[in-house]
């Protein structure tokens, strides 16, 4: 009935493969299996047929910016656990356990870079770490990145991948939407520009913030982009989804991104944008 | 739950904690007096009490915006559609004067029965209920209105069309458009405060919450069923993510909480309606008189202190 | 397929009859018949059936503002024939045609009134007048009121009605829809609303300029209000229209106004609105 | 249709009618020589010749949006999107530099081949094109980069969900956006000025016509088969509300024509494009280092002196 009284047309294209239980380097999507060495040559995306891996922060972060100009900055930013939080787990332990198995200190990574010569400041996220998702200290980092390029004249990229804000943090990670979009407010008044890159997947609290925020906002192939997950929607409404559900493919043919950006064009990419913005003034 | 006594308490409580500390003794004194003393008369709420606040929060007879906007506010007019695609109901938008004072208003909106609730699609809104919101602020912003924001949704409407419209951007935008505002805004938590859906108005110079209200980051069935792979471990999952008033003073993210009467404000909507009155009195009184580009100042850094790190 | 690109969902429901060649007193919805002075007492709406006659401009402001509050502005304003038009008569001999048959100078009027004490700007227009087509006369005359309303400290209520840009004035006709928007601009910089009220019909330039730039906009019982006419949507697109094509309740229902607004309930909604946009300073 | 030296004298002549006169004589006078001049140079353009401008603007090989932007700009990144519902390809928007300066360009985009043609939607917006172009113009304000808008549109799609849509306010708002805009901002007509679809994008510091394009308030053909009920008539109704660049500029509608190649742009796009360039950076050069608000001043009174009346 309400759907009824907004328009609901949604349109079908070809569907990703699920993705199932396989060993991770192997493609989802055509079966091709590599060694680590190989998809790191290859950054992360299948040579066979072109379908984006996951990409660690580090190896994103080697991937755009120029060797050796990448500075860490609020690498000493950890989560608390103001909730207490335990459900099969301590939540203390999962931070843990995240940062053992990552070796970072949190789901995202800042600080200082070039691309291609032009100054920026970088905010990349890691799926690996908890699902990507959005806690105090994911905010705290990615709101000082804005600071960060707002002192210094530069814009701010931002590497997403998140299934959105960090349940164990009850209602203070939702409060990290409000606090990211303060922050890039606070970078728009410094007249320096968000450019937005969202990876495999942005979901939930991150799409609802500061990723959705971007001046130019461009996907990765094939990436998900959705508020809610397929699962929830699916379970929610007894839709039938589009093969292409929440995909930048069909964002970008709903309005919602610039571009597709396949990884290996990303550097050249955003060399463009951050030579635009920075002739601007 | 808690007595009008320990609301205005916490509330003291909150509101000092939150003022930048110029270096003052005194200050510091009073806090930890006045914790000590909250300590005495209260421990924390019980995992039962959160789940008594989820359904009340929830409770079907429980007053909803519009029922609070005829009863505190004179000359309603409400706005409809978002000059784009279409006119949400689950998001009402509009017009009115408080003491005299004209006032805009947006608040989500759930249906009293089937057909309304249905039509008000549970007060799920679609992007376009954000884009109505928008525009209602952009409207306020122009003509200098005070804009009174109230928030009661599950979430925003995880449907097919709703993330082919925009959903996630449009939160995200409806948030940046309240950063920018430069009129006094409070925004006040009536009952579900959902996620994403709920926090898009919700980004105030003033945030209340009801006393029975819920304010979280995820439904408490959601949380059960990711994290406890079973839905029917919500009240499990609320007592874990505590998404009660007092918890949300304790936390900072609100300013204020807003007494109901006993046994909550579905059982004296009158009653529930006068005490919501005041608070929203008094929180726009603080505010009045405050310079634009102060308020949004004063707002922003309320918002960049939200959360806890080491 | 651009259609299809662009979501092209749409709606139908009950149809208004078609109007034919019918005795302009005769209710084209339920073919009842009345004098003049009959429809006049009724606000020009069917008694019978309730469907709203057109209304001349001077029955229009009588029937809004309070009884002898009503002063016209820029009554001299007279349009020109900037490019000696003609077409199957000269463009001056219409105009002549027009001032004697409606006795009005142009398709607006415009003046101080007060509605139920509330000090207002009026610009009404007339539809009698050359179907209500805009050319420069117009644009000035509106332009002015927005003056009127900003210089002093008032409300601007417009009703339109409106078959678009006057043809006979040719690219100068076109200007006036960025010239009436820049005064709504100069309205809005001295913080008045433009409340806009549309009427049977508002279509082409005067939709796609002030009357949709309305800080409130409610539209009377099945006006149309279209950019392009149903005759040139049929003709470009050989579509199928939905029965309730442009109409007042189809435009409620895709978001572009605020209410639908019977006429002898207009009067008092605009005392609501001027009061709360007077209460706000 | 006209020398290169009478279209400077017109632009010249339109530039001093535009001034507004601090009581000197002298300038009187030279406006008076310079029309006696130009009077003698030319007459008024036949309505053979209003035809042939027609025909020129809408000619299949004519240079459209893209093929200038290629040729006059350096480094165009091309933005998508109206972040609601839709990516219109009849509008293109995007970041561009001009000698070294970052732009922004706004401008309909008709198709080559017939399925580009049709993806296109020659050249006809939805309200989501106008969408895209107004977030276009905001990304512009918020970094402050000039923004260059070429017109080039039959006229807004009239089709029943552009109408469900919003066509009217889409346009209306674009042109509001235009009027707040705190960068220089210059629109050029380059082929088919079509009604409310060109003006949509086209209130700007600056508005320049190529010789052979037309601008108008309803498309000849329309224009018949509504005043002479007959739709062959369209080369009678164009004689009669002249669309040409001439008269455009005589009327004060547009500031300076811009040469064409002998024959028309499509006979050397290069030449057409390397004129076009030169006009757009005078014209910029004009703007440059006017503060905001004295634009947006200059801008309203531009546009609010347009019209002809008694
Ligand atoms: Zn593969
Ligand atoms: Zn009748």
């Amino acid at each position: 009935m309400s759907e009824a009284r907004i328009d609901v047309s949604i349109e079908h294209k070809n569907a990703p493969e699920p993705e199932g239980k396989r060993h991770p380097n192997t493609c989802p999507a055509c079966a091709s299996h590599y060694r680590d060495e190989e998809l790191d040559a290859s950054l992360w995306v299948c040579p066979h047929c072109g379908h984006h891996f996951p990409m660690r922060a580090q190896a994103r972060i080697a991937s755009i910016a120029d060797e050796g100009t990448f500075v860490e900055e609020s690498a000493d930013v950890r989560s608390e656990d103001p909730l207490d939080f335990f459900d099969l787990r301590p939540y203390t332990e999962r931070l843990a356990e995240a940062e053992m198995s990552t070796g970072l200190g949190e789901a995202i990574v800042t600080g200082q870079a070039a691309i291609d010569g032009h100054a920026c400041e970088l905010a990349v996220m890691d799926f690996k770490f908890m699902g990507g998702s959005m806690g105090s200290a994911v905010g705290e980092k990615f709101s000082r990145a804005c600071d960060s390029a707002a002192e210094r004249g530069v814009a701010l990229v931002s590497v997403s991948a998140s299934g959105g804000a960090r349940m164990q943090e009850g209602i203070l990670a939702l409060m990290q939407l409000p606090k990211t979009v303060c922050a890039v407010e606070e970078l728009h008044e410094a007249k320096q520009p968000l450019v937005s890159v969202l990876a495999h997947p942005t979901t939930g609290g991150v799409l609802a913030s500061f990723a959705t925020l971007g001046d130019v906002i461009v996907a990765e192939p094939g990436a998900l982009m959705s508020f809610a997950g397929p699962r929830v929607v699916q379970q929610t409404t007894r839709e039938k989804l589009p093969d292409d559900f929440g995909l930048a493919e069909s964002n970008l043919r709903f309005g919602h991104i610039d571009a597709v950006v396949p990884r290996p064009e990303l550097k050249r990419y955003l060399t463009q944008v951050l030579r635009l913005f920075a002739d601007g003034r | 739950m808690a007595g009008e006594a320990e609301l205005r308490l916490r509330e003291r409580l909150a509101k000092l904690r939150s003022l930048s500390l110029p270096g003052g003794t005194r200050l510091t004194d009073e806090l930890e007096r006045l914790e000590r003393q909250l300590e005495r008369m209260t421990q924390e709420p019980s995992g039962e009490e959160i789940w008594r606040s989820v359904e009340l929060a929830r409770h079907q007879d429980r007053p909803y915006t519009l029922d609070y906007v005829s009863r505190i506010f004179d000359d309603f007019l409400e706005l409809h559609g978002d000059r784009g695609r279409a006119d949400d109901a689950a998001i009402v938008a509009g017009l009115a004067r408080l003491d005299g004072r004209t006032v805009a208003i947006v608040g989500q909106q759930k249906g009293r029965d089937i057909k309304e609730r249905t039509s008000r699609n549970f007060g799920m809104p679609y992007p376009e209920g954000y884009r109505k919101a928008i525009r209602t602020m952009e409207l306020a912003d122009r003509f200098g209105f005070p804009l009174f924001t109230f928030v009661d949704t599950p979430g925003a409407y995880p449907g097919v069309a709703a993330e082919q419209h925009g959903q996630g951007g449009a939160i995200a935008r409806s948030q940046a458009t309240m950063v920018r505002l430069g009129v006094p805004t409070v925004a006040t938590v009536i009952g579900e405060g959902g996620s994403g859906g709920a926090i898009a108005i919700a980004v105030a110079d003033r945030v209340l919450m009801s006393e029975n209200a819920i304010y979280s980051v995820i439904s408490p069935e959601g949380c059960a069923s990711i994290l406890w792979r079973d839905a029917s471990q919500a009240q499990k999952a609320a007592a874990a993510f505590k998404p009660d008033a007092a918890h949300c003073l304790e936390l900072g993210v609100i300013d204020a909480i807003v007494p109901e009467p006993p046994g909550g404000a579905q059982t004296d909507p009158d009653e529930a309606a006068r005490l919501l009155g005041g608070s929203l009195r008094e929180a726009l009184g603080e505010l009045e008189g405050v310079p634009q580009d102060e308020l949004r100042r004063r707002r922003r850094a309320k918002f960049r202190a939200l959360g806890v790190f080491a």
